[in-house]
């Protein structure tokens, strides 16, 4: 029996952190297809989304409590729209930067450098001390799966994933839209030589990354907790699942990320001693056999 | 009709052979003054810095290497620099082998592993190459931390005592910088000559088109191969000196902060330039200290990381290509100015010319 | 240029000559606030002599060690040999002070005296006669709480702490005392530093053991302790802490979790001798919250070193005398009373504290002291230090 | 009345390179077709009146209203479509999205049907990743696409590259039945048998300026000055 | 005599589509042979077939008697096969002199190492690098870095990297595609002035140079051979003016 118990549980962990991977990676990806950068920055914007909605959510509790008791919860997702907002802000502050220099090497050392300072301004803002968020309870009642109390605002976790999952194909693959931004990526200038202000979309583009990056960031600072040093983990898995899955592939970012989370979770359950390498290593065995990842493809005939 | 032009080409070549000798004679003789004068004038302190810049460059200088010849974006090259540096703590420190054994085997170990690490990575190209270097570092990382009967784990190896060198100990400031000086400058001196010859040509088609080059006869994975080991050869260098600098190991080596330098470095000084790594190194290393010792000083904090940061986003905007590396326009205005002393374009092998650093797409 | 100017060459001994402390702590990256706390404490201790010894202002180098051995020895050269530092305090991690340790034989004219870092060996197996610990090894808080395990009836207790040195020696301490007495210890669960998601640990707990004992530090501690919370496990089972885990910085963002835990610690939140009000109010007005355990662990090691320098005149340049009356150096810190054993480490009291609010803080209230602890326990020195240095799987008693 | 396209004395420069040295010409209908040796300029015309790169000096106005160094999809939204020197299709779009992304943008004749019905093969070939294309059905996609967007001026970039005959000669045609029905194409050629076909009035150019703006007919019948200009004889 | 190449059977599928189905080729040494057929008949993928970019779905193809079918790209450039891309594929980052001097270095080092070899043994390679600009109509741009140049000096520049001493056996994409009329000219003349030692294999829609330089022709029709002759046959054939040369009459 507890090995049953062992099992699911480890199984449903995969899948919410999987899930909550996939939000952040997804991100990343958008803005990665965008701008062909590297955006290392990606961490330092789910850190200080955490950060920023920390205090929005604190602040908006205290004063709708004050008044109203009933509305706690409303704290919460001011929380999760200020995170939104200061990484669509740093999403804005990071496009113009990079705007005018050219090279991928430069450009990702401006995204270096932002996330270094970003990062560090956090610690100075907010301290050390790890801190999370509190989720309203409506969505952390305890549900049970297969039999098994879990913890409901991971279930939550999982359904947020899947609504960004479905919300960005449906932008990318199944709008006017989409196929202007994918021919941007391919080629801006002719897109815009066809009359579209492609920098502008791209601006807006960026800036929907951020906020995802951000919202993501208050949504797993929720339950898991952040501190100093959570942008470069967060970062380094990001980086991860998007490689795992092939670059610029949401689907390949979706199975990336319930890859790596089912082998975090499988691992640390089942090979503690060795999980600090499962991660690195399935990263290694899949490049060295797809070395654009499981669902990267070229286009492009060589 | 362009007979001048043609002509010259011969008389380039051999023109800027012998330019090229002059100049390396004249950095080497520098480098040298330098070496041999600083000890006085420099505080132990600064030599000490100046050294762990060097350190840092020449890890930077082989990630250049890699990235602006090679169009591999390493981020493994602390693994081999920590590689080395195991092996002369571990032989050294642990099993008591002279220095003369443990040095050598150190770099070669360093070889060994980048080798090792290049047969798996060299398939892969740009991002996925950077981010199975990635990987890579953090298995070596893991290893160093979970290995701890021979590493040590998360403590490493301390104590280890430097060797001596013609009855000067190189624990040490001043002995240390100078023979840091010299690896530093044999190293790019001896990479700059290798780059001038049609090898360095060779690694730079391979890093814009493998494809071409593969159609050319090339074998592309061969090379790409060599240039790792290589790179793998100055990093372990570095290792050794590093760890005999510091007199300590520890995974840490192959952590985040330390790989973080090293590529801010590479970058700060131009990644299509050796010597920019180099240069990269102990200004990136000077930037940090100063900047913390200031901040402390002027006003009381420790948040030294935001002004670095910025600091290096400012020089990015100002130097998209680093300090030494020559962008695309600039290149141009010199190719003409040497079209016109010379009727020869830019012979200087050892910068690769990468007008965006290793985007082979230049429109 | 600038970073060449700056630097001033120590200078002979001349009054109204400053004397120079340097200290190290990891001020970036996820060790900060414990680093910035301990840096808080140095400038408590130093206020309090009024910020000058017999004459002497008292300046303070201060820089971060990040966490990380080489770089330890890179602040420690820059602190003794571009400010001047003649007695350098920290630094906080294991492995950087150990380094520091094993390099000190660099530093003749400058005494380290390590704050923080909690590696056995910085005064075990070899001293170096300018190195002093005013902290704890890892083990030394823990031999306690072993013992207090068995009392309290527990037979069968998991482990869950990170997989590094110093998680080692604690669960390596505890285990020393409580299966020595008759405890087993069926299931250590070794989790890597930095992990956020614990639900896979949280899923391999032994149902049947009687409590677990958890060395988790910082974010790792809450984390853990949250899932525990969302699993409904925390409920159902004793939770006993190591000397990090249950850190005020802890109890300030998840105080209700903690509810009842027990950890060992030199350190408490609540404490009746005046050092330890004193420094409560102080670092109260100053930060708004009660001292952690490096605040208190850096005031300890200025304190320390300011009462020596007082007694030798403040007299730094002669350090052999400096480092004489250090040794000899006995007094009543926040913590409790404390003097260096022969080894030049610290024989506190230990406190086996349990969360509880108090006036509504929740706070580590001591429920058992053990006075005067060494980093022995009561094993034989020598003995102690021949045996295999604590890791993975040692000791044992499954 | 302004003339469709007028360019003044215009000057680009890459770094240092004047390439192109004072380029002025009105073009107001019909086809007029840019002949020149490789290098000579051709193609960074055609780029900087769509805003591509950058203009030193001079003026480009489309209906008597100015738009030099204009972002390029400002040009493009006062009518001008563009066909670019070497295809630039975007590989990762379907035949159909390269055209569906335009469909509606603009009001004219060019609808998906009628562009499918000009070029048969890229409708065979609607579902694939544009990349996937031979070179000489991204010419097709490429020409496809800028008669998406409905324009009054046409640039085309050597659109016959890569073309069989069996495409050039259909290809000609219409682009005389459009040229008659009032769009103006600005038409860059190497293929003479195309341009003498196609064009109203020819523009030479050599090394970045205007040589003659002659009828085709001249041209064709003065084998002096087709080597003058052009460097060959076209019947041998 | 061995053929120059032989291609027996050759297919390539791509999903669901056959871009060339069961090809047979015999070409003797220093034959010249025009390849034609309308847009994606499937030309180039043939070459890419035959070059070892993409392996064939079935069939087998030999040069000069060995059967190469599975040999790397690079093993068939060492047995003298050399081609152009019809999307110039250059080092954009290089100098014209040295895109031509890579073009000349690697096939002549038959893939080994370049480490060793010095400038002093380059020299003769840089001696042939400006006579190959030279041959391509570049000498005026040796030093322009190949990125700078216009796309009809690219398509030169593509035609020089193919070219070598030791070439058996060249295939050209459409070599005449973005030259002007005195290029093509010059084009014509570099190419009927190769040595027959070569073999010459030519996708081109420039009929009135495909014909004047080949002595074969060779039409491909969606992925199939349609037809074979001279090109006094080729131009009269019915099928090949309705699938190729279109209804208009005259072809050249
Ligand atoms: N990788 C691929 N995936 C899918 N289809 C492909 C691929 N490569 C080629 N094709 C298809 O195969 C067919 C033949 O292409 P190929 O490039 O060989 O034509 P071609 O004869 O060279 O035409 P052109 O004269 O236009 O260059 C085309 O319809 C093309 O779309
Ligand atoms: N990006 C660039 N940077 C520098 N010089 C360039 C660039 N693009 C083109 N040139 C130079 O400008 C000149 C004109 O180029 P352009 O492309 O306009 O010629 P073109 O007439 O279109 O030639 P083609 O018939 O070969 O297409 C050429 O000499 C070329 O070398
Ligand atoms: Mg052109
Ligand atoms: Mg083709």
């Amino acid at each position: 029996m507890p090995s049953y118990f062992q099992f699911v549980l480890t199984l449903m962990n995969g899948l919410t952190y999987g899930a909550l991977l996939f939000a952040i990676a997804s991100g990343f990806t958008l803005v990665f297809g965008l701008m062909r950068v590297l955006n290392l920055s990606h961490g330092a914007i789910y850190l200080l989304g955490a950060y920023v909605g920390y205090t929005v959510s604190r602040t908006v509790t205290d004063w709708v409590t004050a008044w109203l008791p009933a509305l706690g919860g409303v704290g919460w997702v001011a929380g999760v729209c200020g995170a939104g907002l200061a990484g669509a802000l740093i999403a804005l502050v990071l496009q113009r930067l990079i705007r005018g220099v050219d090279g991928e090497l430069p450009q990702t050392l401006l995204t270096l450098g932002l996330a270094i300072t970003i990062g560090d301004l956090c610690l100075w803002i907010w301290g050390g001390l790890p801190l999370t968020l509190e989720p309203p309870e409506a969505v952390s009642q305890a549900v049970r799966i297969a039999g098994i109390p879990y913890p409901g605002y991971r279930v939550f976790v999982i359904a947020f994933a899947l609504f960004i999952g479905v919300a960005l194909y449906l932008l990318l693959f199944r709008s006017q839209l989409g196929r202007i931004i994918r021919a941007g990526v391919d080629n801006r200038e002719m897109v815009a030589a066809t009359g579209v202000d492609i920098d502008r979309l791209f601006l807006k583009v960026f800036m929907l990354g951020g906020a995802l990056t951000g919202v993501s960031g208050a949504i797993g600072g929720s339950y898991l907790a952040f501190q100093p040093g959570t942008d470069f983990e967060i970062l380094t898995i990001a980086l991860f699942v998007v490689v795992i899955g092939g670059l610029g592939s949401l689907l390949g970012s979706a199975v990336g990320a319930v890859i790596v989370g089912l082998i975090d979770s499988f691992g640390r359950a089942y090979f503690s001693e060795l999980s600090m390498f499962l991660l690195s290593g399935t990263v290694i065995l899949v490049l060295a056999f797809r070395t654009q990842g499981l669902f990267g493809r070229s286009v492009e005939r060589g | 009709m362009h007979t001048e032009i043609r002509t010259s080409l011969n008389e380039r070549l051999a023109d800027t052979a012998r330019r090229g000798n002059r100049r390396d004679v004249t950095t080497a003789a520098v480098l040298m003054a330098l070496a041999v004068l600083y000890p006085l004038l420099g505080t132990t302190f600064q030599l000490q810095l100046l050294t762990s810049g060097l350190i840092t460059g020449m890890v930077a200088m082989s990630f250049s290497l890699l990235a602006g010849f090679g169009g591999m974006v390493s981020l493994a090259q602390m693994a081999f620099y920590g590689m080395a540096a195991y092996v002369v703590g571990i032989g050294g420190h642990d099993m008591g082998l002279p220095a003369l054994l443990t040095v050598p085997l150190a770099v070669l170990s360093a070889a060994v592993l980048a080798g090792l690490f290049g047969l798996i990575a060299v398939r892969s190209s740009g991002i996925y190459f950077l981010i199975m270097t990635l990987a890579l570092l953090q298995m070596f990382f893991g290893v160093a931390m979970q290995w701890q009967s021979v590493t040590g784990g998360y403590n490493g190896v301390a104590g280890i005592q430097a060797p001596e060198v013609a009855g000067f100990s190189l624990g040490d400031a001043a002995p240390l910088y100078l023979v840091t000086v010299i690896v530093a400058a044999a190293s790019y001196l001896g990479l700059r000559w290798l780059l001038r010859t049609p090898f360095g040509l060779t690694l730079q088609g391979i890093r814009d088109r493998p494809e071409r080059m593969r159609a050319l006869g090339f074998r592309v994975q061969l090379h790409r191969w060599l240039l790792m080991v290589l790179s793998g050869v100055i990093a372990g260098l570095a290792g050794v000196l590093g760890v005999y600098y510091h007199g300590v190991v520890s995974p840490d080596v192959a952590g985040l902060t330390a790989s973080l330098i090293v590529v801010l470095s590479a970058l700060v000084g131009g990644v299509s330039s050796l010597v920019g790594g180099l240069i990269g190194g102990i200004l990136v290393t000077v930037l940090i200290s100063v900047v913390s010792y200031l901040m402390q000083q002027w006003f009381g904090t420790s948040h030294y990381w935001t002004v670095v940061g910025l600091i290096f986003v400012v020089v990015v905007k100002n130097f998209p290509n680093g300090i030494f590396g020559v962008d695309a326009r600039t290149r141009r205005v010199l190719e003409r100015v040497l079209t016109r002393w010379t009727g020869a374009g830019s012979g200087d092998g050892a910068r690769a010319p990468a007008g965006n650093g290793t985007s082979p797409q230049t429109r | 240029g600038m970073a060449l100017g700056m630097v001033s060459s120590p200078l002979m001994a001349q009054d109204k000559e400053p004397i120079r402390i340097g200290v190290m702590a990891s001020l970036s990256g996820a060790f900060a606030q414990m680093g910035a706390d301990g840096v808080d404490g140095v400038k408590l201790a130093v206020e309090e002599f009024g910020g000058e010894i017999n004459g002497r202002p008292v300046k303070l180098f201060i820089e971060d060690s990040a966490m990380d051995p080489s770089v330890a020895v890179e602040k420690t050269r820059a602190l003794v040999n571009r400010d001047g530092a003649q007695v350098v305090l920290g630094p906080l991690s294991g492995a950087a002070g150990l380094a520091v340790k094993k390099g000190a034989g660099e530093f003749p004219d400058a005494t380290i005296i390590v704050a923080g870092s909690a590696a056995e060996d910085i005064t075990m197996r070899g001293v170096a006669p300018n190195v002093f610990r005013t902290s704890y090894t890892g083990a030394q808080p823990t031999f306690p709480l072993g013992d207090y395990a068995y009392d309290q009836g527990y037979r069968k207790v998991a482990i869950v702490a990170e997989d590094y040195a110093f998680p080692y020696a604690q669960v390596g301490g505890f285990m020393k005392t409580f299966c020595a007495r008759g405890g087993s210890v069926p299931k250590k669960i070794w989790v890597p530093i930095g992990t956020s998601d614990y639900s896979s640990a949280v899923a391999q707990i032994p149902p049947d053991v009687d409590a677990l004992f958890v060395a988790l530090g910082g974010t790792d501690a809450v984390n853990f302790i949250r899932q525990m919370d969302d699993f409904g496990l925390l409920d159902q089972m004793d939770i006993l802490g190591g000397t990090v885990t249950v850190d005020g910085t802890q109890l300030a963002s998840i105080g209700p979790l903690m509810e009842g835990v027990v950890s060992g610690s030199i350190m408490s939140g609540q404490l009746e001798n005046d050092a330890y009000k004193s420094l409560d109010r102080k670092f109260g007005e100053l930060r708004g919250r009660p001292p952690s355990l490096f605040v208190e662990n850096y005031y300890r090691a200025a304190k320390w070193a300011l009462l020596a320098l007082e007694d030798v005149d403040g007299n730094v340049e002669d350090q052999e005398a400096l480092r004489k009356e250090l040794l000899q150096t006995s007094f009543q810190a926040p913590g409790s009373f404390v003097s260096f054993d022969r080894y030049h480490n610290v024989v506190p009291d230990v406190y086996l504290n349990r969360v509880e609010k108090v006036n509504g803080e929740w706070r580590n209230v001591p429920i058992r002291t053990y006075s005067r602890v060494s980093q022995f326990w009561t094993f034989d020195p020598e003995q102690y230090q021949a045996a295999p240095a604590y890791d993975r799987d040692t000791p044992s008693c499954p | 009345m302004s003339a469709l396209l007028s360019i003044d004395d215009l000057h680009v420069y890459y770094a240092s390179a004047h390439v192109l040295q004072g380029v002025s010409f009105e073009h107001d209908g019909g086809v007029l077709c840019l002949l020149g040796r490789n290098g000579m300029g051709k193609t960074t015309l055609a780029r900087s009146i769509m805003g591509l790169v950058p203009v030193s000096d001079g003026e480009v106005r489309v209906r008597g209203d100015a738009v030099t160094n204009h972002a390029p999809h400002r040009v493009a939204a006062r009518g001008v479509g563009y066909v670019p020197q070497g295809r630039d299709i975007y590989p990762s779009l379907t035949v159909d999205e390269h055209l569906r992304m335009l469909a509606g943008r603009t009001e004219g004749e060019w609808t998906m049907p009628r562009v499918y019905e000009l070029f048969p093969r890229l409708e065979e070939r609607r579902t694939v990743h544009a990349g996937h294309l031979s070179g000489g059905e991204q010419q097709m996609l490429a020409i496809a696409r800028a008669l998406m967007t409905n324009p009054s001026l046409m640039i085309m970039d050597e659109p016959s590259e890569g073309l069989a005959p069996v495409i050039v000669e259909p290809l000609i045609e219409k682009l005389r039945t459009l040229a008659a029905s009032g769009m103006a194409i600005l038409l860059i050629e190497q293929n003479l048998r195309m341009a003498t076909a196609v064009a109203d009035e020819l523009l030479i150019m050599v090394s970045g300026r205007l040589e003659a703006r002659i009828p085709p007919r001249e041209l064709e019948a003065d084998s002096a000055l087709q080597q003058q200009l052009l460097g060959v004889t076209m019947n041998d | 005599m061995d053929a120059a190449l032989k291609l027996t059977g050759v297919s390539r599928q791509f999903g669901g589509i056959t871009a060339v189905s069961n090809v047979h080729l015999d070409l003797e040494p220093g034959e010249r042979c025009a390849l034609l057929g309308p847009n994606g008949a499937g030309k180039t993928t043939l070459f890419n077939l035959i070059a070892g970019d993409i392996p064939p779905s079935s069939g087998r193809i030999e040069l000069f008697g060995e059967d190469i079918t599975r040999h790397p790209v690079a093993a068939r450039v060492w047995r003298g096969l050399r081609r152009t891309y019809q999307k110039s594929a250059l080092f954009d980052n290089l100098s014209v002199a040295e895109n031509l001097f890579l073009g000349a270095l690697g096939p002549g080092g038959r893939g080994h190492l370049t480490v060793g070899r010095s400038l002093r043994s380059a020299r003769a390679r840089w001696a042939q690098v400006e006579h190959t600009a030279d041959m391509v109509g570049l000498s005026g741009h040796l030093t322009t870095t190949a990125a700078a140049l216009s796309h009809g000096e690219r398509r030169q520049l593509e035609i020089g990297l193919a070219l070598g001493e030791d070439a058996r056996m060249i295939l050209l994409d459409e070599p005449a595609a973005g030259l002007s009329p005195e290029e093509r000219a010059t084009l014509t003349g570099l190419l009927s002035g190769l040595s027959r030692d070569c073999s010459l294999v030519m996708i081109e829609h420039d009929m009135d140079m495909a014909l004047a330089l080949t002595e074969r022709v060779v039409v491909l029709s969606d992925g199939a051979l349609v037809a074979e002759g001279t090109p006094e046959q080729i131009v009269d054939d019915p099928l090949v003016r309705e699938v190729y040369l279109g209804g208009g009459g005259e072809a050249a």
